[in-house]
């Protein structure tokens, strides 16, 4: 008797209502002020539901998911991580929840202390100069970054017209220099899923703008050539953008301003815990070198010249800026509860995570590589890369692996990226999770691993107790219902 | 402190299980002189400390709860109701990532496929995205949209009353790409038809025009939307959402796109984010649409289910050809104004919408009655409007803010040359008491700041 | 692939922990004060888990239970109607969860305005004239209001013996009248389901210092004689007692006061939708006519004389009191819940309340009748009785039919209690339930009603859908096991 | 307001859909003269009207974000971990009732299988019930279990450390038994066990004693339950939960029960409740102990799992026989409680504890220097302790509140001839700053109030 829940839709009946608004308070005659013709003609068919209608719905939807509140999540480069209770309290106090952006900064001095102190803090974590809190998320930071970049180029009289990624580099980054007006030079990777470097002298001239990296990159591996590639980069007069996404492996190990990165975004929302929310929001701060400052979004954080104890306030005069990403200053809340990450942490607390993401993704990693393939011997930094080919071959596909694990109560690894590993399985533990984890997760992928070379179609029609049977995404595109009655067949 | 389970003995065992003998031998890829850098941090704290500390920086804030505040300008303060904190808080969403296993995160997208149709209603149009950031970024990713649908469109035009920070975002946006955009500029508060003919012309790919305006001021949006699809062009509305309760939706004035800011449906003010970019548009342009999608489908039984759907625009499949480069977007913003506009129902969102005339021109009417004060436009208005104060307004805002009242935000803000005006917003949230006790403290201080400037 | 949730204990690894507290910010000198005798010598086995493994598995803990904010929860007498989640913020705002109970009266007027109002609104919807808001619980109402009616006899040189109820009554009623030192005598209901006058009559001598009566009473059915009972109690010097566990049915609608009760006690948890907790916390004021005031509790709440704005003050001078049943005020944070659900409603929300609670409970009365046996045909209150007597002969008994419910995704009706009426089933549908809800149910009860027609058998070994079985309760009585790794075999 | 989803058509086409014509029909059973009576309460307000008017009387108390409180005396302010409210507010647990219906309720019931498993542990004692209302109401019915024990032992003594309140209630539970209460006095704040030996007899049912007692002393247990079990009456041990993180547990000293106030593990102070009364014994009175008891057991397919056991002591199948009369307890108490210590574990309680002990000696000593202040008792206590004040406690304490101090409970509050006498306690949610500035206060207060007596 599997029970769906029904769309809040169905649920509708008219005249039924939730009654947190008064009635008529509002009489009719002010709407008077109003010109008939400006006053909507039929009203929105939003649903008539009682209140624990709604609680009922939404407290079941929430049951279907997965999360890491719930399960072992190791989805690669998405670092779930146990995202502290205590964040989201702080975020939500009126004192923060309840303040508008547009309030006299002498109002709102508890908010911008966090938000200078939060910079300063991401400075000295990352070794870069200057960040910006603006962006809402790693693309929008990867995107004002490059922005920068090319302000920076136009300063000194050519734009340039190239951004270098690799093959292995999330899609972001290509889409995001495109955006930002950059044609994009793809270069393949080597065999050890480095930087290939002689790819990279190749693809290297003057109409380079940047290069962009993940370090540890994607397939979890430090690139061991940084400083090489850096001095290469640098001596064509072009510049270093670190993709912040890996950074768990690093903090307080090692910081990409020290490795030569001339522009980072971070993804709060990824190394500094705040909760992914099914899809965000999240936060895509970006840090610059001195000489790129200049070109941050507007308007900047300072602390009020003499003033003790300090004062902050926003400033708005950077002729040099490339504008505002976005309105305000920021995903505000999320930022809050990343300050609340680090203060907790300290120096010490964040090099202990890493060394613990480290850690445990090579546990999980020797326990594995005899079952699956290992595409990249040795040792991994936060997450590794195996690939299902030898599965593959058996006849099931990473994708089945992957549906076959929530069987098992454990979220399935990001699947097929980077594309450069067959049947790619990209394995992220984090450091929160204790070794009775991995060991559970690490037997069940070997269960898998045996079921397949006794039953591969036990796999093909995986999961089997989900709250729905494997997804038809194909019809989905095909007949396409993006909205309940919708034009749109389904 | 640190979440780590592990205790040191733990992770050095691990180590070893792995094959290794120690930490270092993990890292070695790393050069040995990046290792390990000194990080000047304040000291760790634990979770009391903590709770202290974040205790102590809130404090620092005068939040809408002491003081009576009247800002607006593309962030309100609304009523929100108790069950959208609650339910929107619970880990199974809260903690979740973008649903890429559609098996194990049905919940997450039959929740986006209903804001889809949520706002699909609200605003009458054909499709909704599943979020974009903000109503800035959204704007800006419309224009790029329009501007790719075209190649001979380069043009934008985009009306003084699309709020100031929407504008400077375009701007940026705009930087990477060849685009002229032109700012068409108002006539008592509003964008004139007329001049908007002569503006709009066949390479004018999209005119963006908000309503109610940044202003305050209901836009005449049927006739400039004949104006605009006279030329061909792609009429872009940014509505606030609330005011849809009430007000005529873009699908029913004829926008093709409706793009802007959803967080007055049910999100807190939290100094500017996270809010909520909303975007529906057409039919016609959903193979151009910026950002995920869900979509309903059948599994391999028959039965219906939910999916990321139309993933070959997106950045992780298309790469540098993507509609745009978004990938996490705002997802448990959907969320809220999901839980939001299902708690209100179309006759509670007609009744917040209600309030919020009623009292905006109650306050207005009483603000006009102010010695010194004055309404410079004379068009209709949802929940704000610009007033003339007889002393710059910055002064004002000042003064009162220092009594616990925020009046407004004064438009110099955006416009040095504006001193003596503020845009003063009203919802539902205030009394008719709350009014006149702010008008009256507007009244004696007024008046004081006047004679201190002349005496 | 079922996953049953393991026991906190289970997920213990030495040495593992989460990290709330600081580490050893007591030195160890200071424990030098403590005699070494006096420490404890070996630590208990609390669990060794981190964070997110707390977080973990309560959430997954949580998921195993029905709710009503999953489920329809219509258990007879319980009132499970929908708990207003504004009512817990308020109790959680830390103006009201962070006050100490022995704070200066001056430093908590807010919570005393609070109180006062409650008794005072509390008084008006009963018809009584002093409410005391201290007891915990219904049960512990009703101690309470017997040690009062015990005071009131005493006052008068003769405590008497005796207190009567219905077999109907609830247990708690007979075992507080019992604990509170009197002989209980227990009176057989009328075929109507209402006291029967000629056995009460019989009952009724001098020695009976009171009679407890629940109305609506268990079956459901409004006392009908309750003027002419209140006569004869009255007329022969002994109390009524009102168990307030279905005011819900009155709200508005009529007073216990009116109606000649004496003592009542009311449960906030029930008729004033404060959360059941899983079984608490409750509270269970207790209101008098004017003649008991004076035995209540103490301290009393009460108005500075003269004082002007109000200020309000404890009061402990009550020589005639029979003292305190339990420590401080009562369960204030509940209080807070039942004040701010009535201040939401009003007199016209209560009222509307009760009225849509009866009109839910014929409803679906209506719709069952033909299917289950109606042992009191007629118009019910908030509540009603079937008998699953029929299915009964068919081979199923009251208990197989809840638990087929529970596959239904509904919650069970209380079953085989009133104990007068034979497989008796006691349902409740409150208020907050829509018409829609209410036809999803009798569906189903129909539906299984069918089944047993068909196939008996399955129903006995339902539920097939929950997280487990039908549990062996007589081998949990038998095999104690009552704490993890207990000398009690399991 | 109200949160009935029906309309009133909708309400009236149920009545008919009934087989009736108006409601009234439903409820012809009520006497005509009694039917709506009118009823004088405040008019109704929206959820909007009541956030606000919530917040208007919260705003009215002092708490302890604004105070700071050195009150303890039966309700302990100690930290929270976040993760208590977070999880216990889940709907799931909030508003399930009791788990009458196992299969639907494992998640309710195997919380109290591990709260019982927790505070066995914890006390060192052999079974646990599921709750009781709160420590007094506890203590009092563990009275009542002793003295059902055995018909010839119809006396209890009570140590005069015993919660003055508890006492009280005790007092008040035994009106409706035959049964000899003795308070047995203090020397030196601590229960001597020679003072015991000459009263407890045969005819003793049990002899209670608080450890740390009511004025923070720490008893000795161990000598007092030799002198008791010498007598075959039972030892009613009542402990600081907290402070079994570092102190012997009454398993430990051989208490027979052991029964508490478990507000310290995890839950507010909130003015005085709700709370949690813990009850622990030993396995021989399993079958007399009050209230409701989860068992483990399997079902129908061997798979373990839980349910309501021993159900035959309780009202609702043995009505007046029961063993007690209680029936909802406070089981959202005991889930706050398990999530409390799984977060502790062993260590952490045993750090919580050893904080309060460190910082109250710490604060003992500053306020012992203070001119005039003494500290009367020498034992050794733990977390609170008693402070002789040079001026009335309860002008001090007064004084000191509008500083925003909450210096102690002044004794006179139980005792009035104790009017210079205060009880104060320090938990780890104080600093050693905080203290300092507690003192200074005290300092300054304490020669003012006195300057103003004398002079
Ligand atoms: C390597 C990498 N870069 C960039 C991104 C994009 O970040 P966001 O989703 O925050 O926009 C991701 C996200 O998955 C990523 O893994
Ligand atoms: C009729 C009746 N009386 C008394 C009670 C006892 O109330 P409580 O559980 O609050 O102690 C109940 C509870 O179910 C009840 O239904």
């Amino acid at each position: 008797m599997k029970t769906i829940e029904p769309l809040i839709f169905e649920k509708s009946v008219p005249g039924n209502r939730a009654s947190p608004v008064p009635e008529s308070v509002a009489s009719g005659e002010s709407l008077g002020a109003l010109p008939r013709g400006f006053l909507r003609q039929t009203a929105p068919a939003l649903p008539e539901v009682s209140e624990i209608d709604v609680v009922r719905h939404f407290t079941r939807l929430s049951q279907l998911n997965f999360s890491v509140d719930t399960n072992f999540y190791p989805l690669g480069s998405c670092t779930m991580k146990y995202n502290p209770k205590i964040n989201d309290r702080a975020a939500t106090l009126p004192g923060f929840a309840a303040i508008h952006p547009y309030q006299p900064d002498a109002s709102v001095q508890g908010a911008l202390e966090m938000l200078f102190e939060l910079e300063r803090m991401l400075c000295e974590i990352t070794g870069m100069d200057a960040v910006t809190l603006q962006p809402a998320a790693g693309a929008h930071g990867e995107f004002t970054g490059i922005l920068c970049i090319r302000s920076y180029h136009e300063s000194r009289g050519n734009r340039r017209k190239k951004v270098i990624v690799p093959d292995s580099s999330h899609g972001t980054n290509p889409s995001s220099a495109r955006l930002a007006g950059y044609e994009v030079v793809t270069i393949p990777s080597g065999r050890d899923g480095c930087v290939d470097l002689s790819a990279l002298e190749k693809a290297l001239d003057e109409e380079v703008a940047a290069i962009m990296l993940t370090n540890p990159n994607t397939v979890g591996l430090f690139e061991k050539d940084i400083l090489k590639i850096r001095e290469m980069v640098h001596a064509k007069g072009a510049l270093l953008y670190y993709d912040g996404a890996n950074l768990n492996a690093l903090l307080g190990l090692a910081r990409p301003g020290d490795m030569g990165f001339d522009v980072i975004h971070l993804n709060l929302h990824k190394s500094f815990s705040t909760p992914h929310g099914g899809g965000g929001p999240g936060a895509g701060p970006v840090g610059v070198k001195k000489e790129l400052e200049a070109y941050l979004p507007t308007p900047r954080l300072v602390r009020r010249p003499g003033s003790d104890p300090a004062q902050f306030q926003w400033d708005d005069n950077r002729p040099d800026s490339i504008g505002k990403v976005r309105s305000f200053y920021g995903n505000f809340g999320v930022l809050v509860r990343a300050y609340t990450y680090i203060r907790a942490h300290g120096a010490e607390g964040l090099r202990r995570s890493s060394r613990g993401a480290i850690i445990n993704a090579n546990y999980l990693k020797a326990k594995l590589r005899e079952v699956y393939n290992d595409p990249y011997p040795g040792p991994c930094m936060h997450e590794f890369v195996l690939s299902g080919e030898k599965q593959k071959q058996q006849g099931s596909s990473a994708r089945d692996i992957a549906k076959r694990l929530l069987d098992f109560g454990y979220h399935a690894p990001t699947i097929y990226w980077p594309m450069i590993v067959k049947e790619c399985l990209m394995i992220e533990p984090t450091e929160t999770e204790s070794r009775k984890t991995l060991d559970g997760f690490a037997e069940a992928m070997v269960q898998i691993a045996r079921e397949i070379t006794e039953d591969p179609k036990k796999l093909a029609s995986a999961p089997y107790t989900m709250p729905v049977q494997r997804m038809d995404e194909v019809k989905a595109a095909r007949q396409l219902d993006v909205r309940f009655d919708g034009q749109f067949g389904g | 402190m640190d979440y780590v389970p592990n205790s040191d003995a733990q992770l050095q065992s691990m180590v070893e299980a792995s094959g290794f003998r120690t930490f270092e031998e993990l890292i070695a890829s790393v050069p040995q002189d990046l290792r390990f850098p000194e990080l000047k941090l304040p000291k760790p704290l634990t979770e009391l400390e903590l709770q202290r500390e974040m205790k102590r920086l809130a404090s620092r804030n005068t939040s809408s709860e002491q003081a009576l505040s009247f800002l607006g300008a593309g962030a309100y303060e609304h009523f929100i109701p108790t069950v959208v904190d609650y339910l929107s808080g619970r880990g199974e969403f809260y903690t979740a990532y973008t649903p890429y296993q559609a098996e194990a995160s049905q919940g997450t997208l039959q929740v986006i496929y209903e804001y889809q149709t949520l706002m699909c209603r609200l605003t009458g149009l054909d499709v909704s995205n599943a979020s974009l950031y903000d109503g800035a970024s959204g704007v800006a990713e419309a224009a790029f949209m329009c501007l790719n649908l075209d190649p001979d469109r380069g043009k934008i035009i985009v009306s003084a009353g699309v709020h100031p920070e929407y504008l400077q975002t375009i701007r940026t946006y705009a930087r990477g790409i060849n685009v002229r955009i032109e700012v068409l500029p108002l006539a008592d508060g509003a964008t004139r038809p007329e001049d908007l003919a002569a503006g709009v012309d066949t390479a004018t790919a999209a005119v963006f025009v908000q309503s109610p305006n940044f202003f305050g001021v209901i836009e005449d949006m049927e006739s400039l939307g004949d104006v605009i699809h006279g030329k061909g062009a792609q009429f872009v509305a940014i509505p606030n959402p609330i005011s849809l309760g009430l007000l005529r939706a873009p699908g029913e004035y004829g926008a093709d796109i409706a793009v802007g800011e959803g967080q007055p449906l049910g999100m807190p003010v939290s100094y500017g984010g996270p809010y909520l970019g909303f975007f529906t548009c057409t039919k016609a342009l959903v193979h151009k649409i910026p950002g995920r999608l869900v979509g309903r489908t059948r599994d391999t039984c028959g039965d219906l289910g939910y999916c990321l759907t139309l993933q070959a625009r997106e950045q992780h499949i298309r790469r540098e050809k993507a509609t745009s480069n978004i990938c996490t977007n705002q997802s448990l913003m959907a969320l809220r104004a999901t839980i939001y506009l299902s708690m209100l129902g179309p006759r509670g969102l007609h009744e917040i919408a209600a309030q919020n005339v009623a009292l905006s021109h109650y306050a207005a009417e009483q603000i006009a009655r102010v010695e010194g004060c004055r309404l410079p436009l004379t068009r209709p208005f949802f929940n704000e409007f610009v007033v003339k104060t007889p002393v710059p307004a910055r002064v004002l805002c000042e003064e009162l803010a220092e009594q616990g009242i925020f009046a407004g935000v004064p438009l110099s803000r955006f416009d040095p040359a504006r001193t003596d005006e503020m845009l003063v917003c009203v919802t539902e949230t205030k009394t008719r008491e709350d009014i006149d006790s702010y008008v009256a403290a507007l009244r004696e201080v007024a008046r004081r700041v006047e004679e201190g400037v002349k005496g």
